[in-house]
């Protein structure tokens, strides 16, 4: 029988200082956890709360301002608190080091830094929403949110706070990645997770100072009137844009990268097979990495924008649909004459193979010139966005949650309720927001409070299936915080997986490894080893 | 690993060299100061931006260590030159080639900033002619 | 054209609905067969190779890449992407080419209302009246923030800038109605920010232009009023049923006192009225954000009376 | 690798490294990323000025004129002039003269002062002529339209640039303690050295805002 390790990490020190300022990055990925799941579920109830006004045209259940700034804090509580530090500063954090066989990050102070700077800028956004909230859409486009009266400053303030978070994890993670692999492990014996996390930290520091820039300009900009984005002062409303999408382009794949990361690394240990194409997947991540820069411009076919350079960025954005494609087909060719079970873990990477190429397939619509003119804007972006976000991002990171919370607690969770979760989630996803593809291409327009007869029955099948996503969301929560207390041991090695972080306790000790770990194969060779699962 | 190497990669620069670098910035300093003060046309900018691109090229070889030092910092410098670009040029793109196809989206309706209106006197107010449901 | 609807478009109403709908289902049936592919993969390899037993030692094949196979899904993928961007490059650029006989109308956006001013001095509000068969290019600006012109039917969306101006065009091939929509978040009444374009045919517009937007003739200043209220789009911020929205109501006003932001009182006269309508600004009533913009140059003086009578008429 | 800390572990390294030339490869990285990250803050600005200057040259042609090129020259001296001690600086502690490193530490400080100074006096002298950015602006001697988007710009650029000077003079004072405390030799000076790759990065970034604010030609 699973026995759960004597001396771990968390219990090596108690009381409730030596979590809030621990240097352990195993404790600050948790307290990282913690924080952006309570931000999920608040995100959550916001999504609800729209759905529910929508479900008839004109007013349900609150007035259209309200309504306003509950999608406005929908997407920035989702995108700034939860999605953004979701895999990298939650689940990297805690991975990572293992992952390559270090003690720590290399710098351990300002990775809690990072998390108390999350935690101030959340204050911000929370003083925000006490002080009369925002009503401008997460994208403060100028010149309404120079001109609302709600409270923008406050709330890019916090993001301008939640930025030097991002920047600080980011700079981390290159610099451990650099410096603190194990003896023997080379660049291209690294899990492909660690892969995924090094391309999105490259994008947090060279995309994350822009969005800083740009808020404080903003901020200038309605306390002193510069005239850079507010047309009224003499300034170019469609600079903002660029500005904005200069960042928020790039930090979409800040959200999908790590989670292709997990995909590879659940493909790969539920197939017990060694990955196909590594070099590919690995390289395909810092080329997304890097186109992600040269495409912004796709979100303003419409803004006023030139025409050529519509066109150019049209160009550029379909050439990041390459590496995103060759990362699908090389999954799906890791499956071939593979030894497949189908875990939570695996149901959750299969989930998101499905959701991912629609999210990327809906993508050609919209970076498409012609099309876009008419789905700009409308419930189709939304449905897109969703799909690569929720179907990809969120389906990849609770991938990871459930394939490492042994790791985390050396307990399991409950296989069949875990089953009965992801069903539920996955239907009621798709019946949200397969719903909304339709009603954009037939002229939904987004951030509407209300809308014309003919779409209601949509609208009502999308609130309808965003409850069936909330069940499966419930049930989640319930049997996982379970799992925490009560689950059965899960033993070292549960899954009977390769990388590195396997080969210490679940959980691990305080410094990860009782004794400096050398490497002795690679993380995908189930072509010699056969590992044992220990449940 | 010799025990006491303790900073590494410890390439220690003649002060000749530091002394030349700090001249050779004053000089440019000079140089484009000077250059300023002569009618180029549009060439003032390139100058301009050109003499600063050395300067700050030597700063970085020489005073930040770029030429002695590992790859990987030029590497990560350079990266952060070709963003900036990168940022620079696309958006100037877009500003520049505005008016290709349409002229209108060039131009600004009022030129002025609101706030140099106060300043004028306000025009008195023509309601204009409507010259449709007027029925005498 | 094509005027029916399909499963997942809109009915297409303009001369570019069509190629834009050719390139859309060609893009849906692309992604169908793509998607196929992937799906396919994942059922056939999931169930065949599901807990199946390895080789006797238990380990699995070590497959490493196949450098024609990954070669295939880059090439193939890329050419697919070509197509549509060079299809989609065509389509936009005819979408942006104005033809040369055009009839230009002069499109105003604020919140929350469209207003046209024709080249013969009509204005209309939140309807827009074009001839069959004409090509029309809209000159489009915004008095606040930025809104989007979007008219789902004609497969045209423009975004509507202060202190700018944008350009669309369409050519209508259908007489109906159509809806106009602000495409971009422009504040509180955002989703009530819409118009219609009725195509008619070129007599009917004809007659239409003579005879104005709305017939005084013979009306009552009342009725007038009343009509102006719906044109003039007041009703998208004013109720007439007591009940505030972004304007307070104006029911029963007339000759009551009420307060002003600035906390002096004023009665509600004819005056006041008049004054609220032209230069809004000048006093906010106490509890209401100073939104309303000037109809400054929108209303001539009978309009602007008849307006003041319905007022009056409510109770 | 050399796990034979136990002996002779320095007090700065670290439990998490294993040796100190890891550790001190790893901060010069850090920082490297970190200068990037200020790059591309300025890069927005940057972007700022050339979409502005592009739209409106001649408001910034006469707008640039009231900009005192003297003073602009003369912090432009200073502040090479900052970055040469301060290279020297590093030398010295390189080659363990620790009383010639303090010196040139100060010196370096003293000329970011001295930059300060002539920056405060710029500034009054704007301030008093209304020349201020956005819509404090009043002053109503230049020709063109918008000249307040310039001085929008000019103080932006060089008030984040002089919010960085203030910084890179809170570190250079705070290595200056540790050289004088003894705590940094020729066998451990990463603190200084990091220090000093930041304020070369400030100096070079005043390289830039000089002829592009003070001389437009």
């Amino acid at each position: 029988m699973n026995k759960i390790p004597e001396v771990n990490y968390l219990n090596a020190s108690r009381g409730i200082r030596s979590w809030l300022f621990t240097l352990d990055h195993k404790r600050i990925g948790l307290l990282y956890l913690f924080s952006i799941m309570a931000a999920f579920a608040l995100g959550g109830i916001f999504a609800i709360l729209i759905r529910l006004e929508l479900l008839g045209p004109g007013k349900d259940i609150m007035e259209a301002r309200t309504y306003n700034q509950i999608f406005t804090l929908h997407g920035a509580v989702m995108i700034f608190l939860f999605i953004i530090p979701s895999i990298p500063a939650a689940m990297g954090n805690f991975i990572l080091p293992q992952m390559i066989g270090a003690k720590d990050v290399a710098f351990p102070r300002l990775n809690l830094l990072s998390w108390w700077i999350y935690i101030f800028g959340a204050v911000f956004a929370v003083i925000s929403m006490s002080t009369g909230s925002v009503d401008t859409g997460w994208t403060f486009y100028t010149p309404y949110s120079t001109t609302t009266s709600t409270s923008v400053v406050a709330m890019t303030l916090g993001v301008f706070i939640l930025g030097f978070s991002s920047i600080f994890t980011g700079l981390n993670f290159i610099v451990t990645i650099h410096k603190m692999r194990a003896p023997g492990q080379t660049w291209f014996k690294l899990p492909l997770f660690v892969w995924g996390l090094y391309a999105t930290a490259i994008i947090q520091v060279l995309a994350t100072p822009v969005l800083g820039i740009t808020v404080l300009l903003l901020i200038l900009e309605r306390v002193a009137g510069i005239g850079i984005f507010d047309p009224a002062m003499g300034g170019d409303p469609v600079l903002f844009q660029h500005f904005f999408w200069f960042y928020s382009h790039p930090a979409v794949y800040i959200m999908i990268l790590p989670g292709m990361g997990i995909i590879s690394e659940l493909i790969s240990a539920f197939s017990q097979k060694r990955i196909f194409g590594y070099k590919a997947i690995a390289f395909s991540s810092l080329a997304i990495a890097f186109i992600s820069f040269l495409v912004w411009g796709h979100h303003m076919f419409v803004s006023g924008q030139s025409q050529l350079a519509s066109a150019i960025f049209s160009f550029l954005t379909f050439l990041v649909g390459i590496p995103s494609g060759i990362k699908i087909f090389n999954w799906l060719a890791t499956l071939y004459k593979g030894k497949i079970r189908f875990d939570t873990p695996m149901l959750y990477a299969l989930s998101f193979l499905f959701l991912f190429t629609i999210g990327g397939l809906t993508g050609m619509f919209l970076g498409t010139l012609a099309t876009d003119v008419h789905l700009h804007d409308t419930y189709f972006v939304v449905a897109h966005f969703h799909y690569v976000m929720v179907g990809g991002t969120v389906m990849a990171f609770f991938g990871g949650l459930h394939y490492w919370w042994p790791k985390f607690w050396g307990r399991m969770y409950n296989e069949l309720w875990a089953k009965i979760s992801i069903a539920f989630t996955f239907v009621g996803f798709n019946i949200t927001f397969l719903s909304q593809f339709v009603l954009g291409a037939k002229g939904m327009p987004r951030r509407y409070y209300s809308y014309l007869d003919k779409f209601q029955p949509l609208h009502d099948l999308s609130s309808f299936g965003s409850w069936i996503m909330a069940i499966g969301f419930f049930i989640m929560a319930v049997y996982l915080i379970h799992a925490v207390f009560k689950g059965r041991p899960a033993g070292d090695n549960p899954w009977g997986a390769l990388t590195f972080e396997w080969e210490t306790t679940s959980p691990p000790p305080k410094e990860n490894f009782i004794e400096t770990p050398t490497l002795t194969h690679g993380p995908y060779d189930y072509d010699k080893i056969v590992p044992e699962r220990t449940i | 690993m010799s025990g006491h190497s303790t900073q590494e990669n410890r390439h220690i620069i003649p002060a000749r060299t530091y002394i030349a670098v700090g001249v050779g910035l004053l000089l440019l300093t000079a140089v484009t100061v000077g250059v300023s003060f002569i009618h180029l046309e549009g060439w003032n900018a390139i100058a301009a931006v050109g003499i600063a691109s050395v300067k700050a090229l030597l700063v970085a070889l020489i005073f930040m260590h770029l030429l002695y030092d590992k790859k990987i910092f030029l590497v990560i410098f350079s990266t952060a030159i070709l963003f900036l670009g990168i940022f620079l040029a696309l958006t100037m793109f877009d500003i520049l080639s505005r008016g290709e196809i349409y002229p209108e989206y060039e131009k600004t309706i009022e030129k002025n900033a609101v706030m140099y209106k106060k300043a004028e006197p306000a025009p008195a107010a023509e309601p204009v002619e409507d010259s449709t449901s007027d029925v005498q | 054209m094509d005027t029916t609807e399909t499963l997942l478009l809109p009915p297409g109403g303009s001369t570019i609905a069509g190629d834009v709908d050719a390139l859309f289902y060609f893009i849906v049936y692309a992604s169908i067969a793509i998607f196929g592919i992937v799906l396919f993969g994942i059922v056939y390899l999931g169930l065949k190779y599901r807990g199946r037993k390895a080789a006797a030692d238990g380990t699995t094949p070590g497959i490493t890449h196949s450098t024609r196979l990954e070669l295939a899904w880059s090439i193939i993928p890329a050419i697919l992407v070509i197509i549509v961007f060079v299809w989609g490059f065509n389509v936009y650029m005819k979408m942006n080419i104005i033809p040369g006989d055009v009839m230009e109308v002069k499109v105003t956006a604020q919140k929350w209302f469209w207003s046209f001013d024709y080249p013969d001095g009509v204005n209309t509000v939140n309807e827009l009246v074009v001839p069959l068969g004409k090509p029309v290019k809209l000159l489009m600006s915004s008095r606040d923030v930025i809104h989007s012109f979007y008219v789902p039917a004609f497969r045209i969306k423009m975004d509507v800038l202060p202190n700018r101006y944008t350009l669309t065009w369409f050519e209508a091939t259908a007489i109906g109605s159509y809806d106009i929509m602000c495409a971009e978040f422009c504040g509180d009444r955002h989703s009530e920010m819409l118009g219609r374009v009725r195509v008619v045919s070129e007599r009917e517009y004809k007659e239409w232009l003579e005879s104005g937007t709305e017939t005084a003739e013979g009306a009552t200043p009342v009725d007038y009023g009343r009509a102006l209220f719906r044109t003039k789009a007041c009703h998208t911020c004013h109720n007439v049923d007591g009940t505030s929205a972004v304007g307070p109501a104006l029911n029963g006003i007339v000759g009551k006192q009420r307060p002003l932001a600035g906390g002096e009182r004023v009665t509600v006269d004819e005056n006041y009225l008049r004054e609220s309508i032209l230069e809004p600004q000048s006093s906010i009533a106490a509890g209401y954000q100073p939104v309303m913009p000037t109809y400054q140059g929108m209303l001539n003086d009978k309009q602007v009376d008849a307006l003041i009578a319905y007022i009056k008429s409510l109770k | 690798m050399s796990s034979g800390n136990s002996n002779g572990h320095p007090a700065h390294l670290a439990h998490h490294f294993s040796d100190a030339a890891q550790q001190s490869e790893s901060a010069k990285i850090g920082m490297w990323i970190f200068l990037l990250t200020e790059i591309l803050l300025f890069a927005g600005l940057f972007v700022a000025y050339a979409v502005y200057r592009s739209a409106n040259t001649e408001m910034f042609y006469n707008a640039h004129k009231h900009l005192d090129i003297h003073l602009g020259t003369l912090n432009t001296i200073v502040l090479i002039t900052s970055s040469l001690t301060m290279a020297l600086a590093i030398r010295s502690i390189q080659l363990n003269d620790r009383k010639k490193s303090i010196k040139l530490l100060a010196a370096t400080f003293a000329l970011a002062a001295v930059f300060l100074i002539v920056k405060y006096f710029e500034y009054s002298h704007k301030f008093d002529l209304g020349q201020l950015p956005g819509k404090f602006y009043t002053y109503t001697g230049i020709e063109g339209s918008n000249p307040h988007i310039f001085f929008s710009v000019y103080f932006m650029m060089t008030g984040l640039h002089g919010i960085h000077v203030i910084a890179g003079m809170i570190a250079i004072s705070w290595v200056m303690r540790k050289t004088i405390q003894g705590k940094l030799s020729s066998e451990y000076y990463t603190p200084m050295e990091l220090t000093g790759l930041y304020w070369h990065l400030v100096d070079m970034i005043w390289i830039f805002l000089f002829p592009l604010l003070y001389l437009i030609g």
